[in-house]
């Protein structure tokens, strides 16, 4: 099948900021995310489980985005917008996907 | 008197829920791996709000409204105003930097509601009676203190360092555990004697084994948050977590006094300014003050101050109210 | 007679689970960030699926089968493979297109099984007496609309439209929440008063508990289909949800009459009628009809039809069945 | 005698548990998509832990110790980590290969909680009494056997295939389900009468009701690895299953006669030591002995030994105790 | 450590739709394939989350399979043969793996 | 925006052997890790799903780790220590950053 290149920008971010996060990217016109779950981890802040957890501060999701190449830097200012101070970790991957008119 | 008091300081250590914080703390500070899912401790944390929010709310329905109502209500607003100032002097003075001690004022401010429920818990076994509202003052109590804080933050930053959009004033509003606290006290109003008889054996019933696993979670939080947390805490602040309730108390034994409640309510409100919030306040402070570290609020108000008020607080505040209520 | 019906309307409208579902609306349009685990959400479904068919069983083991059963089960049959047909019609006609039109009427053909609760909830304040055989009633009508619909959507896009596979026919004979009620029921019929003696505090004395959690969950779900739904609702189709029950509770009323059902019995079996899926049936229109839209149905079923039948429907569909039974 | 026997072992078979199980069962052997959320079966094994050691503190609050209590204790602790090597030479014998069935060994000395629930429940019924620190005896036999089936493993292997460092014993006897056990047995201890009568209505009430969705979950499990597991068993393994508990049991009737236990007691013991362990065992295997084959033993304890214990065992168990006990 | 090209394809797809792809995956003799929750997203048919869902249709899942490039194509019209009308986003990425005799 | 090109370390782990890994990758000294659960599943020892699942040794996490480049190899060894006997697979891609200096 033929394919196409796009970019996957994966962000780690906590729940408290999740929502000012999706409102960003839906501002930004990207064509959709999606989200899931992260139960544990360690950073410069230590390490941290979900287990047990009640808050609404406690916790973290992955929020994922498949964009046009050409879309990446407007994508990423966005991003960086929203999780500059706090902690959320930004990579960029290349995928290809069969359907380029999605995205 | 001092007899009551010990009887009820060691009735307390011994309670099935206190028993089972300390199995959660013991578990964690020994590294098992005993857990409560999450999902199981999110409907752990909502069922208690809407039990404790529906039993206000019967109450009421049952003992109509006092006057005072109105007043306590003000009392608590001022409360949980205030206290984060006096709170981020005693920090700064103990030596916690600035946006820190502004972040941990805000949680000292709010309350705890399972130190509401040990509370009242408490003044039903020794059969003295508090206002039903009690419960509504304590859901006014919550969120005053996050805009103190960021006021403090704010004060010497400037703009940047605080959001207060619109947006973020809704979301404080609106945070899940007023919603259910508060829902939950308005149908207890509204149905009253019968809502409370069809809900008795989940609400009231069930409350005390629901309560021990939520505090036997709390506790494996606790020991997970000391574990890592206390190395970020100095022998002063850690102060701060037991010398702070008795002034929370203090000021809310004085307003109790002034508007004349009786003594149950008097050690209610006095628990309320004593306790600290470890599910509301925490939020909010992670989106307005993000720099802030988390983990020492949580090791503050959870690993030290909850477990001081429930085993040493209640028993002296209810102390305190019976001789000072009028 | 009237006076009941308009204060069984009023309790029913102050009755603590339909206020926890405004609440849950209410928390819902407001953009709170109450929600409800979906591992608790879950489970909660599951248990009040095994209470609903417990009950139910323990029931039969209590008074015997009528002989009347056969018959209303073949009645409640030919009700959800025929309403299908109407509705799709009354859709059409209001505009809305042949797939979703199609997938829409097999979830009205279908039942919910909370709308069914409620009514025996209401019956029993009345201490009006229904028969305990009909939750496998309810069971019986949960999936020939499902077929139903998938007949209407081939009628007219030929077979591709539809996908009718014997793994199909499976997955939708053993969906979960069939199993659960139809199993539960089982184990009640053999069990009998032994088995509710030692299930009741579980099963019964808990369920208006769980069923306010439930049904607050459900709000906020309604609240959420309703906030990004309405949009793609003209007002025809909204209005499809309010008149659609009565005409199911108008030919559940006929197939009542003529079988000589008892008042209690044709209230529910009216009730059954009038009530609209929201569980099993979207799932199976995922898979065998992915072209149409599914926030369509869930906003009508849940966020119209069902507040609608718990508040106004069911007073009046048990005035109706006290007139009609003979 | 025999009529009581047949008769309890009929009524077993149709009690609420052990229906909820076959219809898990069925369910899944029919490829239903009925399921129960990780996190609520998760809650489920901790509160059933939670209840089960919190009503044997309460007991022997209650009862007091009794002398036997030391040598009962030892005589599990042997029974634990004997059984294994006998449970090895039969698997060998019946064609297993040497590292699985070292595993399998494992699960066979250890015990299953909801296993010792049943007993209980059937004596209770019988209204033959048992002794209340038998529960501290169950969390004993829980990990001896993890270091036999080490230690058969290591005996051919050498040092490499068993994993016996420091952490590893730490982390085997601080796993979550006995700290669970032994946590809530010594609230129950220390709490007594007064813990229970706050508890009574979760701990206790509702605990038939949660076993019964337990048991149903439990039942899903076991279809599943019966349905994926049966074709790595051959007929000599699979009858190991079933033949197994008699040994543990005649081996644990010894003890039980040596030491003088009372009738309940002794058919305690001798169900603990038919009873083969599917939830904390598997874990420690997993990490000591990770080249075996989970499913192998999962599907002999869970699929087979559980429910032939459930319905065939503890009946005939039951009725040798009574001839035994002096 | 000598490491070996292979593709990672990545399904995201609902849970009415789960089982169905499965054992699409299986019968194209897949070497094995893994399951991960996601708890909210939003695509051309709006928002949703996971939260509070009850019923057998409401939820999605992110089926990742890690294969040899020879099989990729193979295993894309597989793929493409369950989730075309429905949604299904389908995107394939590079990765290198330690013991390529496992794929 | 300028990004950086890094390693994404993913690896899939039993719940039992969880603790180890992450231990171990702690002290190789890596900056993070991040845990993600898994419900479900199918490799050389079958099917396996999350649901209904009650013991320590049921269920499965994906552990990923974004690491520099010239720390890959290091790290690939620590992980192999760990999951060499049990499931554990282990994938490698590439991603960029934008934020180095937390690597
Ligand atoms: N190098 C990394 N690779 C993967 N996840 C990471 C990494 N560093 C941090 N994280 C995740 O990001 C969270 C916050 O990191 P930090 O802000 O550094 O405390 C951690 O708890 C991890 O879940
Ligand atoms: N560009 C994208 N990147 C990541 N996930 C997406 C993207 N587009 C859609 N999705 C996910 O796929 C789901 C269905 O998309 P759709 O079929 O477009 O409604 C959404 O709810 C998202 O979870
Ligand atoms: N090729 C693959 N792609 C993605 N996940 C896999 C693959 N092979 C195995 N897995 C996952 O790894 C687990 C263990 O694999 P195995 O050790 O082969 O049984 C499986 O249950 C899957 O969740
Ligand atoms: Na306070
Ligand atoms: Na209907
Ligand atoms: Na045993």
């Amino acid at each position: 099948m033929q394919t196409f290149a796009k970019k996957r920008i994966e962000i780690l971010i906590e729940r408290a900021l999740l929502k000012r996060l999706t409102e960003k990217l839906e501002r930004t016109g990207v064509s959709g995310y999606s989200v899931a779950p992260v139960v544990g981890g360690r950073g410069r802040a230590g390490r941290w489980e979900a287990d047990g957890q009640v808050g609404a501060a406690a916790g973290m999701f992955v929020v994922w985005c498949i964009v046009d190449p050409v879309r990446l830097d407007e994508l990423l200012q966005a991003v960086f917008a929203v999780v500059a101070q706090q902690v959320g970790l930004v990579s960029v991957g290349d995928v290809e996907v069969v359907r380029p008119e999605r995205f | 008197m001092e007899d009551t008091l010990l009887a009820l300081a060691a009735q307390n250590l011994v309670s099935p829920s206190v028993l089972f914080f300390g199995m959660g703390l013991g578990a964690s500070l020994g590294r098992s791996d005993l857990s409560v899912p999450e999902a199981i401790a999110r409907f752990l944390s909502l069922y208690l709000l809407i039990s404790i929010g529906f039993r206000g709310g019967a109450e009421v329905a049952h003992q109509g409204l006092t006057p005072a109502l109105a007043l306590t209500i003000l009392a608590g607003v001022v409360l949980s105003a205030g206290l984060p100032f006096i709170a981020y002097a005693f920090l700064r003075g103990a030596g916690l930097d600035h946006i820190n001690a502004a972040a941990v004022a805000g949680h000292y401010g709010s309350i705890s509601a399972v130190t509401f429920v040990a509370v009242t818990g408490a003044l039903t076994q020794l059969a003295l009676p508090y206002d039903g509202y009690m419960i509504a003052v304590a859901a006014a109590m919550e969120t005053p203190a996050i805009f103190s804080a960021l006021m403090i933050a704010r004060s010497r930053e400037g703009r940047g360092s605080g959001d207060m959009s619109g947006d973020f004033l809704r979301e404080i509003a609106l945070n899940g555990s007023i919603v259910a606290l508060l829902g939950a006290f308005a149908v207890g109003c509204i149905t009253g004697e019968r809502g409370m008889t069809s809900l008795k054996p989940f609400l009231l019933d069930a409350f005390p084994g629901f309560l021990c696993v939520f505090l036997l979670d709390m506790g494996l939080i606790a020991g997970r948050g000391l574990r890592d947390g206390w190395k970020s805490l100095s022998v002063p602040v850690a102060g701060f977590a037991w010398i702070m309730p008795f002034i929370g108390a203090a000021f809310a034994a004085l307003f109790a006094w002034l508007i004349g409640l009786s003594a149950g309510s008097t050690a209610v409100l006095m628990t309320l300014g004593a306790s600290a919030s470890y599910i509301a306040v925490p939020a909010a402070m992670r989106l307005a003050l993000p720099a802030a570290n988390p983990a020492i609020a949580l090791t503050l108000s959870l690993g030290l101050t909850f477990p001081f008020n429930l085993i040493v607080g209640i028993p002296l505040y209810i102390a305190a109210a019976q001789m000072i209520a009028r």
